[in-house]
């Protein structure tokens, strides 16, 4: 097939498709969904906010799956790394690239300790209002890209037992939290009912560092050389 | 509010038609992983767009969870893809496959 | 749980075990490797035989994660279609964690990423024969997917990269098509459960293009006919032991869940007649297209992946002859066998690889002296891929014939029959050369640890011995297949 | 008058989240990237509009954020060693 009928043919697909897309969402007929089962459900899951129940004790399981998803993705771009025999560009150091400007130098230390405290918060808040591991976890990532970015005295070393504690921790955590329960024969993360608020509030926590330890990880990938020497004279 | 979820939901659409089309069109390894990711995020606009919702002040929240699920997938997976195109580019010095390779 | 306690509380370990090795054995690194993960993995897979009494008869396991019962909450279910999924891959994967810790040096620099990534996988894949959740199953879709390509291009180097890259940009369309599909089936029944959107399924527009939707997706995933052009690239350019968890339990993963939305979800659609036989023929042409091409290839590895393509294509004909038992039983005895017997020749492949430094065809010459265990699992393997009596694939293949008489469309019996004699000619290319004497260009020979070529052999017994065995394993398939072919 | 407002708005931010998915797979690399993120914070505001305030915060970090920072890097570091391979030894 030529490259114009491909062209031809996979522009006709995928116009069908949106048309077949849009023509579904005008009419589909009103399904009940399940705002109203989760609502009536929500004083028994521990906490107020009922996207939280759900991420964290209806469906926890997905949640659990897809930390693994996050923790795939670490793993597959270390094992990017190449041995000392290649370029390292796969992986090296997000802040061994262009300068930082002076503008991101000046902003850091006032963003940094903030982006720590609105992480913090939203880990905490995530129970009653909108807010939780993930998005705690994203605004940590950050801070850490931020830090990062900034060349101050902090680096990701992923060969260190300490720091892939700190990025698996949330999800062996969650594993051995969700294991707990069938120590009384119920199912694997059915937490009982007076300590469901707190199990999930830890395990948020977990997640929460890890969630961001692993964001950070990904975006600045393995640094080639230490970072200090990558760095060391760019600072204006 | 949620009323208008509809508009939303065909934008969704469109964003999927032309992600898609990208996705299997476009050369460069990194408009292929854009493409991708516009894809995904239409297809997230239609899980919330389209669910169902009982007129209640509350939006279903499990289409929101599915949606925070994706996106940590989403942005996962686009991470290492991207690690594995700067691994690419450093093996082999091309940013495109070799099929469709543009002379 | 209706189901005994001991028996249900083993459940979770299928996930729960390699999930969390696979995460500690990437905190522990290279020193973790010999004395927990391999151990670990073989404790999964000794799980699954204490399970097989939950899915016999009556004994369909449901177990509700979060003790909540959908819709709201995730349900898993322990029947004869995921017990076997949940047996062959306990077996393939426990033939090639002995098999990797044997050939691969420790001190390799992909030791240390190999392990959590096969790990991983394998919570994967065990995660998915479980669910009967719509969008939980998208979840472990993605972590069998991104574990794939990752263990594609674990050595990085420019071939497996590319192919990588190319099946990484294939999984996402696929995901994407499928996610799309659950959107749009939430939207319309509002629930995520395969039992309860069975009960409610209207034959309407919408359900057509989320299934439309999904089956593409799925096509995608286990490279199926015609959209197989990433698989061949992929499974030949991967380590071995990568291979052959790629080619007899990855891409299985996809047709698995395309059995439960065509023979569940979907079942009582009756539109769909004219869909399966258009699926029947897209098997068709993966037989021809795939054995033509493994015939012209030159080295070992990408025969084997093309073979793949083809013999992937004999499970589709499963969907024009659904309403026959025999059709059932063949489809399921063939992805035991075609999985254990491809384990098998991959393995046996990264053999040759490593005695003569290479895997081109032509000059494999005197391999039967030289590695003559592994030449053995290769010819018995093969024998299997043909379809040989006894082997189990010749009882696959033969049920599928009497599925086609049976159904009275005699005509889908070519398939399994053509099949047979380009699956001879492709095996008979590889056997023929490995009984040649050896020649100038066959190259240095390198010692093999014993082991290895043993779990080759393993595998490829088992994949003969199914064949012995098939009527048993068919006899105790009845319940899972009457589940399925109620509607 | 409120609701017309509203439903404006809906219809403005709907063609802008399309005309930023064009814009972002189209051929120009760098713009490309840069009007992703944009589709990511416009993302974010349609997330608020469809009253999801956890996904417009996840929206704008990740979407925006992590991955705007990180195909700028890639992008980056593609054309850096571009000009490293195509320049004089």
């Amino acid at each position: 097939m030529t490259r114009g009928a491909a062209d031809i043919l996979v522009s006709l697909l995928a116009t069908a498709l949106a048309a077949g897309l849009v023509w579904s969402a005008v009419h589909l007929p009103a399904a009940p969904g399940l705002a109203g089962l989760v609502e009536r459900n929500l004083e028994a899951s521990g906490v107020e906010s009922a996207v939280t129940a759900v991420l964290l004790n209806f469906r926890a399981y997905d949640t659990l799956l897809e930390i693994g998803v996050l923790l795939l993705a670490v793993i597959g771009a270390l094992s990017l790394h190449p041995g000392e025999e290649l370029s390292p560009a796969a992986t090296e150091a997000l802040s061994s690239g262009p300068e930082p400007s002076p503008m991101l130098m000046w902003f850091v230390p006032y963003m940094v300790p903030v982006a720590f405290v609105i992480a913090g918060y939203l880990w905490w808040a995530g129970s009653t209002i909108p807010g939780g591991a993930f998005q705690g976890g994203t605004v940590l990532g950050a801070a850490l890209v931020l830090l990062l970015l900034s060349g101050r005295k902090f680096s990701i070393r992923p060969e260190a037992v300490a720091t892939r504690l700190w990025l698996s921790g949330g999800l062996l955590f969650f594993l051995a939290a969700g294991a707990v329960p069938m120590v009384t024969g119920d199912a694997v993360l059915q937490w009982s009912e007076e300590w469901s608020g707190i199990t999930i509030v830890l395990i948020e926590a977990g997640l929460t560092l890890s969630i961001g330890g692993c964001l950070a990880a990904l975006v600045v990938g393995v640094p080639a050389h230490p970072p200090e020497r990558a760095l060391r004279g760019r600072r204006p | 509010m949620t009323g208008h979820s509809l508009i939303y939901a065909i934008a969704g659409a469109l964003m999927v038609g032309i992600g898609l089309r990208a996705l299997f069109l476009q050369a460069h390894l990194l408009t292929k992983i854009i493409a991708a990711n516009v894809t995904a995020s239409g297809t997230f606009l239609v899980l919330v767009g389209v669910a169902p919702f009982n007129g209640g002040a509350h939006p279903d929240p499990v289409p929101q969870a599915m949606v925070l699920t994706g996106i940590v997938i989403s942005v996962s997976i686009t991470a290492y893809a991207l690690a594995l195109l700067r691994r690419l580019y450093d093996v082999t010095g091309a940013t495109d496959l070799p099929e469709e390779r543009r002379k | 749980m209706s189901t005994p306690a001991f028996a249900a509380a083993l459940v979770p370990a299928l996930v729960w075990i390699p999930l969390s090795l696979g995460a500690l054995s990437f905190v522990l690194g290279r020193a973790a490797s010999p004395w927990l993960v391999l151990p670990g993995l073989l404790a999964t897979a000794g799980v699954v035989p204490a399970l097989l009494p939950l899915a016999a008869p009556g004994g369909i396991a449901a177990y509700h994660l979060g003790g909540w019962m959908p819709p709201l909450g995730i349900a898993w279910r322990l029947d004869g279609l995921s017990a076997i999924m949940l047996a062959i891959t306990a077996i393939v994967s426990a033939g090639v964690g002995i098999f990797a810790s044997s050939m691969m040096n420790r001190m390799d620099r992909q030791s240390e990423w190999f392990w959590p990534l096969l790990l991983l996988l394998i919570a994967g894949l065990n995660a998915l024969f479980l669910t009967r959740d719509l969008f939980n199953a998208y979840v472990t879709l993605e972590i069998v997917s991104l574990a794939a390509v990752a263990l594609v291009t674990i050595t990085g180097t420019s071939a497996p990269i590319v192919a990588g890259m190319r099946y990484l940009l294939a999984a996402l369309a696929g995901s994407l098509s499928y996610l799309l599909a659950v959107a749009l089936l939430y939207a319309r029944y509002g629930t995520l459960d395969f039992d309860l959107l069975a009960t409610v399924m209207q034959d309407d527009p919408i359900g057509m293009l989320a299934l439309a939707l999904a089956t593409a997706g799925l096509f995608i995933k286990s490279a199926l006919f015609p959209l197989h052009v990433w698989l061949p690239p992929a499974h030949g350019s991967a380590p071995a032991p990568v291979s052959a968890m790629l080619s007899a339990l990855v891409v299985k993963a996809g047709f698995y869940l395309l059995l439960r939305l065509w023979f569940e979800v979907f079942a009582a659609l009756d539109s769909l007649a004219a869909a399966r036989v258009l699926i029947g023929l897209c098997g068709a042409g993966a037989v021809v297209w795939g054995s033509m091409l493994a015939l012209c290839q030159q080295r070992l590895k990408p025969l084997l992946a093309y073979s793949t393509v083809a013999q992937l294509g004999y499970l589709l004909l499963l969907f024009p002859l659904a309403e026959v038992v025999s059709a059932w039983q063949g489809t399921l005895i063939l992805v035991c066998a075609h999985g254990t017997a491809k384990a098998a020749m991959f393995l046996a492949a990264g053999i040759i690889l490593r005695a003569y430094g290479h895997d081109r065809i032509i000059a494999i010459g005197g391999a039967a002296r030289g590695v003559p265990l592994t030449t053995f699992a290769l010819g018995l393997a093969g024998v299997s891929l043909i379809g040989l009596p006894p082997s189990g694939g010749f009882a696959a293949k033969w049920l599928l014939l009497v599925a086609a008489f049976e159904s009275g469309r005699w005509w889908w019996s070519f398939v399994p029959l053509g099949g047979g004699l380009l699956a001879a000619g492709y095996v008979f290319i590889i056997l023929a050369r490995a009984f040649e004497a050896p020649s100038a260009d066959t190259g240095d020979f390198a010692q093999v640890p014993r082991v290895a070529e043993l779990a080759a052999l393993a595998l490829a017994l088992v994949s003969f011995m199914l064949g012995f065995a098939g009527n048993a394993v068919a006899i105790g398939l009845d319940s899972a297949i009457a589940e399925m072919t109620r509607s | 008058m409120t609701e017309n407002l509203g439903l404006a708005f809906d219809a403005t931010l709907a063609m802008l989240l399309v005309w930023a998915s064009a814009q972002a797979t189209s051929r120009d690399l760098f713009r490309a990237v840069v009007m992703f993120i944009v589709l990511g914070l416009l993302a974010s505001l349609a997330w608020l509009r469809l009253g999801a305030p956890d996904l417009a915060m996840t929206e704008a970090a990740v979407g925006a954020g992590l991955t705007g920072v990180l195909l700028l890097d890639t992008l980056g570091r593609l054309r850096w060693k571009r000009q490293k391979r195509g320049g004089p030894q």
